[in-house]
């Protein structure tokens, strides 16, 4: 039963890490890519981590994956709104299909010029 | 009040980090955590009124799974979009309200926001957050954030407030 | 083992092929960030494959310090001083 | 007057995260003798964890939890301490030698004088990593005609 279990989220994991890396390869823009890549690889880490917890019990990798765990799901949403905030400061467009109406006024965006001296 | 949860949390966490039983590590983690208290107690955000009331863990638990169905949801739906030829997306920036006050639990509704399928948190101002959504379904504030966030951000005012 | 460590390396050939050559520079920011986290996979896949504890404290070290080092890529990016 | 530091995303997850940090390396440290790890490592993540500080508030915040002056009290008394363990040594006869008792194995104390040189060496990487951020963070951006360029901005005029 804990082998199952074990296995299922294992692969389920595994599965979800690789389409996060094939998200970051066919994505047409930053934005677009760090979405499908943080979901993606959130998930598949936090998967994986309680398949840790899940074979080995109470223990010390266990008590190590569950405080990791944690860790990750506190700081990846961060770092990844820190990226997208930074590249949006840094002028990067957004990406739109050709043929496609605007959807949205452009925000004003701070150039990078404004902020040094 | 305050300083002494933190005490107790920081030391709960030492010993599951340590996971070993003999009398130096209690030693070792009683004085680090006193240590970290004194340095850093005060700045640690913490809602000590709200600490003993048990129906706001309830309601807590309950976020959880409601996030937790989102984010199993969000997961299928990018694979979709990862997977399917000639990504069927349509990326644009939308804004929708923020009635939150309490920090713990702003933080929760965007980091959960950019767990949520197809969308992420591009920017938190007083009252409004800016999100990006790789779908744009409407561009009217109140109905994005019946499409987005649903019913989070009333669940988590009943939890931190 | 073997087979989900190639897996592995398939998905890290992805994120350097992303660093290599993408078009700004914040394409390889995200392939950063990226590769830290699978890293922090092959530090648990190791430590399950051995059985010592010992891989697991790399692995929330690794994790720290990347979360540091991508805030700290993001500021640059910003165009913004360390102190600003 | 611009906000100092990031957006308040990342201040919140700074303020939760910072004593977290704290205690890992300060484990890191302690266990350095049975575990992977050492005064050096454990130092490093300390210092990162002040990084973080900097980067999301502002120096002024992370001056107020550690000032400069304490660092540098803390750099000489970290590499007199270890010099004086080393120099205790002589107690039983050797430069370094281990003259305390020994416990038992794997636990906490069991290495005699190797626990009290990793929290020296811990807190001179501390205290010299801090006061390099404290310079680092001093210098500024300047755009010139060439391209850019760093320039040191202090209070202090020649």
């Amino acid at each position: 039963m804990i082998d199952l279990l074990f296995y299922v989220l294992m692969s389920i994991g595994l599965c979800f890490v690789f389409l996060g890396c094939v998200g970051l390869l066919r994505m047409p823009d930053v934005y677009c890519r760090l979405q499908a890549s943080t979901k993606c690889v959130t998930l598949g880490t936090g998967s994986i981590l309680l398949a840790a917890l899940a074979k080995t019990g109470f223990s010390a990798i266990g008590m190590k994956a569950l405080i990791s765990l944690v860790f990750l799901f506190l700081n990846s949403p961060t770092s990844a709104h820190a990226l997208a905030k930074a590249a949006d400061i840094s002028g990067i467009k957004f990406w739109e299909k050709p043929g496609d109406e605007k959807i949205y006024p452009a925000k004003p965006r701070p150039t990078v010029d404004s902020d040094i001296e | 009040m305050n300083q002494l949860l933190v005490f107790i949390l920081l030391f709960g966490i030492w010993k599951l980090m340590t996971w070993s039983n003999d009398l130096g590590s209690y030693i070792a983690g009683i004085l680090s955590a006193l240590f970290i208290t004194l340095l850093y107690g005060k700045e640690f955000p913490y809602h000590p009124k709200h600490t003993f009331q048990i129906r706001r863990y309830i309601i807590f638990i309950k976020f959880l799974f409601v996030f937790l169905y989102q984010m199993i949801k969000a997961n299928f739906v990018m694979a979709y979009r990862i997977l399917s030829p000639g990504p069927p997306i349509k990326p644009g920036v939308v804004k929708i309200s923020l009635r939150l006050k309490s920090p713990l639990g702003r933080l929760i509704l965007a980091n959960a926001i950019t767990l949520a399928p197809g969308t992420f948190t591009l920017d938190i101002t007083e009252d409004t957050l800016l999100i990006h959504w790789i779908y744009v379904g409407t561009t009217d504030p109140v109905e994005a954030e019946e499409m987005i966030c649903g019913n989070l951000q009333s669940i988590l005012k009943e939890v931190f407030e | 083992m073997i087979l989900l460590f190639s897996f592995l390396t398939l998905c890290v050939a992805m994120c350097v092929y992303r660093i290599f050559r993408g078009p700004r520079a914040a394409d390889r920011m995200v392939g950063i960030d990226i590769l830290g986290i699978i890293m922090i996979i092959f530090c648990v896949l190791l430590s399950l494959s051995t059985g010592s504890e010992w891989y697991m404290s790399i692995a929330i070290a690794w994790a720290i310090i990347g979360f540091v080092s991508t805030l700290t890529l993001a500021k640059f990016l910003e165009g913004r001083n360390l102190n600003d | 007057m611009k906000k100092k530091g990031m957006s308040e995303i990342v201040q919140s997850v700074a303020k939760m995260v910072f004593p977290f940090i704290v205690l890992y390396g300060i484990s890191l440290i302690l266990y350095g003798h049975i575990t992977p790890g050492g005064g050096f490592a454990g130092g490093v993540i300390l210092t990162g964890g002040f990084v973080l500080l900097v980067l999301a508030f502002g120096t002024d915040y992370a001056f107020r939890i550690l000032p400069v002056n304490v660092a540098k009290a803390l750099d000489s008394i970290g590499a007199l301490g270890f010099l004086a363990v080393a120099l205790l040594g002589f107690t039983g006869g050797a430069f370094f030698y281990n003259f305390l008792p020994k416990g038992h194995i794997f636990h906490l104390w069991s290495s005699g004088t190797i626990i009290i040189s990793n929290i020296m060496i811990g807190l001179k990487v501390v205290a010299a990593l801090f006061i390099a951020i404290a310079v680092i963070s001093k210098a500024r951006l300047i755009r010139t005609k060439d391209g850019f360029q760093y320039k040191q901005s202090g209070e202090r005029k020649r």
